[in-house]
């Protein structure tokens, strides 16, 4: 007993940590009842992924309502079928168009939900920590739990506050994440709104938000909101010139400005646009989390600075709104990310197979991913920097590339080789050109990884001292 | 663009995530630059100093738990040598390498909060922390095992140490010491190819040797800047004159070299306590001391090297068991008293990172 | 123009663009009327919908709620010892009685002309399917010279804000720190 | 009392659209005629030229005079050409209000009149 060192957990929580159960034992103890009803309903799940493959297979799916993998068929054999009814067209439109705006607001919503249950229980994992998890199983329920008591908590509002301009931004700052969800498709037939315009739609849907942030900051009538408002407004309406230039290079290359032939473009030929416009993709990612404040360019609610940012005043649920549509926004610009860059419900032809709709959620779900991940990783830059490397980098650079997929695109249009040689040949000399370029322009602006990495010089004995000995050994 | 416009006045502080506890900035800004800065402290002001002339040797040592609490040890060391040396008083050699141990030990964890904290202030959103809290934990464990407590470890006495390590201190010491190379590595190779840290630190809150020295600053803060000053080479207190180490010293005096200083200085603490569990003899760790101790009149200053810089107890003694004045030099506070001239003229990122990178602790600063 | 959605859409969007517009004038902050003045924005962007010209839609959202609107909020920041109040000059009532007048002019005519205009069904056949080709094949074609001309134009205005709000750096002084802005 | 007309017997013309413009090109006049504060005086401008861009895109919907086939969204260019010059007319106008901000310190256009006499 006592030859063996004694090995026990120093604290409480190490000791819970301890005895925690394992994801097997866990499993394991769950009552029978439950065990019985998950595997009937594993059972019929399987089942019926087979029938449903049979049908795919067998052909009998194509263009029928019933057809799983695009539900927008399902609406449009509705709106058919009502209309054969004699039902009002207005109704019908009604009807329809209710349809697609509860499905994309349960996604929302529901992302809303989970999300920052998701962003905290992968955090904790980069932070080598447990994360949430004491509210129902896994946690699941902590993100209403905080709901619940966002919205049960006083809401304060600052002295000399403007009060008409003060209820606005949290509501104001949730419409442009709703609305730029409509011209996302999520299938070839199932995009709310099916517009010529789309790109620009999404742009000028994006720039709505810098207002709403500004108005935050002014009307709190505090110095670090208007502070963070300044940086965000200054940093958005930046970063808004990247952003619309990485768009300009796809829009350019696929020929089209409608979201849905954007994403049809890339399935016809099997190829995402991040491979043939690699640096328009980088600089749409990098702009993208300066524009919804994202670490590595969180600087607008840089908490170790300037506490909240635009939103410091805000306590109970509006600043819940705010910390909601910060999410909102990482989905939202995940699946633009997706649609643009990532080939939107398209994966070489598996969108055959598989709902293009779960395609879609699977590529937004891993740009989320690479922002939290981000945010685990990286610490913020400063404004001039971000400011810096928009004006001086990702603008003129941005400029050049989309300048050369114009010309690369005008010889898509005109040459009858083989589209296969012809991107692939585009890709590989954007890659070459963005390395060229990245490396001439980072050494014109004075960068060089040289001078990285000086480690202290170590001192021993003799040397100790005061002024002359450092200037001693500055001078080895 | 500069505009002529009303100050533009920030207070960062008392409550803030950055002040590192109840500290005050009181900053005029334009834009993003800073124009003016002023340091207010005192929000944590505990009258210690006037406390302790009513208490005995010993029982003001709990106070220096209180002051420097994220270096409860080496503020205990301090004021139980001071006293030692004012009386005469000899600890046993087992306590003097006992003593070492845990000094170098405090330094690790008090070097993993300065570190993770100035990361987390440089916006990396507590990850490095929350890493560097590890090998911390690990440390507070040991402490925990020794003498019961973690923070506020009350553990140097005049003439010794209160307890012995139990018997499974030492495998779990070892064990320690085994994985803080790879540790370090690992931190390093974390941190220093991320071109957005040395965007962040390099450069960054330069502090040149002569700033450095007019402004009496010690510890890391002074080592960064590139003078090689350390108390344990300089005046050897404890047996420090026995181990081989060496001292880490920048070359900038920028965030970034006090950063470096102080991840080298832990693998020169891993160094150090290597030595000393090879070498530590066998024996008592405490002599016996009378209980209430009465020095001849007299005035000492004493001072050995924490993890912030010179911590430095001014004793007072009229023959009585308690001090007729104790006076605590406190790193930390003369080590900050240089912000105002690093923060006016840079960002308010800058001038947070900075703040970070002196690593202050206002129950030190406060008293 | 009879379907029941643009009629509703007009009387609204116009209704709102309209006393939107009025509070501009009324309100008696500046960020106050700022904000209307977006409203505004918008509700013409909604009413140029009702006119089937989606892309100057998405573009007046673009360009007057995103950038015009920011640009101002800008010129509020930069002005921060200015007064915030809307208030009124001396020359109030010249400006309302030529708003009036003018107002009541276009009303005038656009009631009592007859306007040469497509109705009905002849309307309905002429909805425009989709405008963004058309405008780009009219910008890079007919009116291409306006065109360049009008990216020179905007490239001088980028030139002469830079000129006129770049701050010089002194004589004898250092120059300024790298800034924000 | 007149009898309100069904939703469905109203009926929206080109006059509908040019009372709204001249409303909001009125309102847009007194803005930019009655306000003190320079930044106001834009914003009647951008109301007037929004006016203008209503007009354009209403006469370019329901005028007839095009032939089929003809360019009848010449008015969309216009508005094109309407909105770049609004554009870079807002940022020289803000730019100048900064201006003047900076040597005087307001941006209050009855205070600004070293060139009245």
């Amino acid at each position: 007993m006592s030859e063996q060192p004694m090995r026990r957990p120093a604290t409480p929580m190490l000791q819970q940590i301890e005895d925690r159960p394992g994801v097997r034992e866990m499993l394991l103890g769950v009552p029978v009842p439950f065990k019985v009803f998950g595997a009937v309903f594993g059972l019929v799940g399987a089942l019926v992924m087979a029938f449903i493959g049979y049908l795919v297979v067998d052909g009998r799916l194509e263009g029928e309502w019933y057809d799983v993998r695009d539900l927008g068929l399902a609406v449009q054999s509705l709106r058919e079928w009502l209309t054969d009814q004699g039902v009002d067209h207005r109704i019908t439109w009604i009807i329809t168009g209710s349809i697609g705006g509860i499905g994309i607001m349960s996604v929302l919503g529901g992302w809303l939900l989970i999300g920052s249950w998701v962003e905290r229980r992968v955090l904790a994992k980069f932070q080598i920590r447990m994360g949430p998890n004491r509210t129902g199983p896994f946690g699941l329920l902590q993100p209403i739990a905080d709901a619940v008591k966002l919205m049960s908590k006083e809401i304060v509002i600052p002295f000399g506050a403007d009060r008409f301009l003060y209820y606005i931004p949290p509501v104001l700052i949730f419409v442009p994440a709703m609305l730029g969800w409509a011209p996302i498709p999520w299938a070839p037939n199932m995009n709310y709104l099916d517009i010529d315009v789309g790109v620009l739609y999404v742009i000028a849907i994006s720039s709505i938000g810098v207002l709403a942030v500004f108005l935050a900051g002014w009307s709190s009538n505090n110095h670090y909101s208007l502070l963070g408002a300044m940086r965000t407004v200054a940093m958005m309406v930046s970063y808004e010139i990247p952003i619309s230039l990485a768009l300009l290079s796809v829009v350019l290359l696929t020929g089209s400005m409608n979201l849905g032939e954007i994403v049809a473009w890339q399935g016809h030929y099997h190829v995402w646009v991040i491979f043939l416009i690699p640096f328009a993709a980088f600089a749409f990612l990098f702009a993208s989390t300066a524009e919804i404040n994202r670490t590595p360019n969180d600087i607008g609610e840089a908490e170790s600075e300037i506490v909240a940012g635009f939103y410091t005043e805000y306590s109970g649920m509006k600043a819940g709104l705010f910390m909601g549509v910060e999410l909102g926004h990482a989905i939202l610009v995940g699946a633009v990310m997706s649609t643009f860059f990532l080939g939107g419900y398209t994966f070489f032809g598996l969108e055959e197979w598989v709902p293009g709709y779960l395609i879609l959620a699977t590529k937004i779900g891993a740009v989320y991913f690479l922002f939290v991940w981000l945010r685990g990783t990286l610490p913020r830059f400063r404004l001039d920097q971000l400011m810096g490397f928009a004006w001086k980098f990702l603008i003129p650079l941005g400029i050049i590339q989309a300048f050369i997929v114009a010309i690369e695109a005008s010889v898509f249009a005109r040459s009858d080789a083989p589209a296969l040689i012809t991107l692939g040949a585009f890709g590989v000399v954007n890659l070459a050109i963005t390395v060229v370029l990245v490396r001439f322009w980072a050494d014109r602006l004075g960068y060089s990884p040289a001078q990285h990495r000086t480690v202290p010089t170590l001192v021993s004995d003799g040397t100790l001292g005061g002024l002359k000995a450092a200037q001693k050994i500055r001078a080895t | 663009m500069t505009t002529s416009a009303e100050p533009f006045v920030l207070n960062i502080g008392p409550q803030h995530p950055s002040t590192h506890g109840v500290f005050r900035l009181r900053v005029v800004m334009d834009g993003e630059i800073i124009r003016d800065l002023d340091m207010i402290v005192g929000y944590l002001h505990r009258s210690m100093e006037k406390l302790a002339e009513e208490r005995t040797y010993t029982q003001n040592i709990p106070f220096t738990d209180r002051a420097d609490y994220l270096a409860a040890m080496t503020g205990n060391l301090g004021l139980a040598i001071a006293v030692e040396r004012m009386t005469g008083v000899e600890a046993p050699d087992r306590a003097e390498y006992l003593r070492v141990i845990f000094a170098e030990l405090q330094r690790i964890a008090s070097h993993a909060m300065a570190n993770g904290t100035l990361i987390s202030d440089a916006g990396a959103w507590q990850t490095p922390l929350l890493y560097m809290f590890r090998e911390r934990e690990k440390i507070l464990d040991l402490f925990e095992m020794t003498c019961g407590a973690r923070l506020t470890t009350n553990y140097m006495r005049i003439g010794g140490v209160s307890f012995e390590p139990p018997a499974e201190f030492w495998p779990a010491l070892q064990e320690l010491m085994d994985e803080m190379p790879e540790r370090t590595d690992e931190y390093a190779s974390l941190l220093l190819d991320n071109e957005i840290f040395l965007a962040r630190t390099r450069n960054v809150g330069i502090i040149t040797p002569e700033d450095a020295i007019n402004g009496s600053l010690s510890g890391p803060a002074l080592r960064g800047s590139g003078v090689p000053w350390d108390l344990r080479k300089a005046e050897p207190y404890c047996v420090y004159d026995r181990f081989d180490f060496d001292v880490p010293v920048g070359t900038v005096g920028d965030v970034y070299d006090r950063f470096m200083v102080r991840m080298e200085e832990v693998k020169q603490s891993v160094r150090i306590i290597k030595q000393a569990v090879e070498q530590i003899p066998p024996g008592p760790h405490k002599n016996d001391i009378p209980l209430a101790l009465r020095p001849e009149p007299g005035e000492i200053y004493s001072r050995v090297e924490s993890p912030r810089g010179e911590i430095g107890f001014y004793l007072v003694s009229d023959g009585t068991p308690a001090p007729y004045r104790f006076h605590l030099r406190s790193p930390a506070l003369i080590n900050l008293t240089l912000l105002r001239e690093l923060g006016v003229g840079s960002s308010l990122p800058d001038a947070v990172v900075t703040l970070g990178s002196i690593d202050i602790v206002l129950g030190e600063i406060d008293r | 123009m009879d379907s029941t959605g643009i009629v509703i859409g007009f009387w609204v969007l116009s209704g709102l663009s309209v006393v939107s517009a009025l509070l501009v004038l009324l309100a008696r902050n500046l960020l106050h009327s700022l904000v209307f003045l977006v409203v505004t924005f918008l509700s013409m962007a909604g009413l140029f919908i009702t006119l089937s010209a989606d892309f100057i839609a998405v573009a007046q959202i673009l360009i007057y709620a995103g950038s015009i609107s920011v640009l101002m909020v800008f010129a509020v920041m930069l002005t921060p010892l200015a007064s915030r109040d809307n208030g009124n000059s001396i020359y109030l009532l010249p400006g309302l009685l030529g708003g009036l007048g003018i107002a009541a002019l276009v009303g005038f005519v656009a009631v009592d002309t007859d306007w040469d205009e497509r109705t009905g069904e002849g309307l309905a056949a002429t909805d425009f399917p989709g405008t963004v080709n058309a405008i780009g094949d009219l910008l890079l074609g007919r009116y291409v010279l306006a065109f360049e001309i009008a990216s020179v134009l905007l490239l001088f205005a980028l030139l002469g804000a830079i000129v006129l709000v770049h701050d010089r750096p002194r004589s004898g002084t250092a120059a300024s720190e790298g800034g924000d802005d | 009392m007149p009898e309100i007309p069904a939703i469905d017997e109203l009926t929206v013309t080109l006059a509908h659209y040019l009372v709204v413009s001249g409303l909001v090109f009125g309102i847009g006049i007194v803005v930019a005629l009655a306000k003190r504060n320079a930044i106001a005086v834009l914003m009647g401008v951008e109301l007037m030229l929004n006016a203008v861009n209503l007009t354009l895109l209403a006469f370019s919907r329901f005028s007839s005079a095009f032939a089929e086939g003809d360019e009848p969204l010449s008015g969309h260019a216009f508005v094109v050409f309407v909105l770049t010059v609004a554009a870079a007319e807002a940022a020289i106008a803000l730019a100048l209000a900064v201006l003047v901000y900076r040597r005087q310190e307001t941006v209050d256009l009855d205070r600004v009149n070293l060139l009245r006499w």
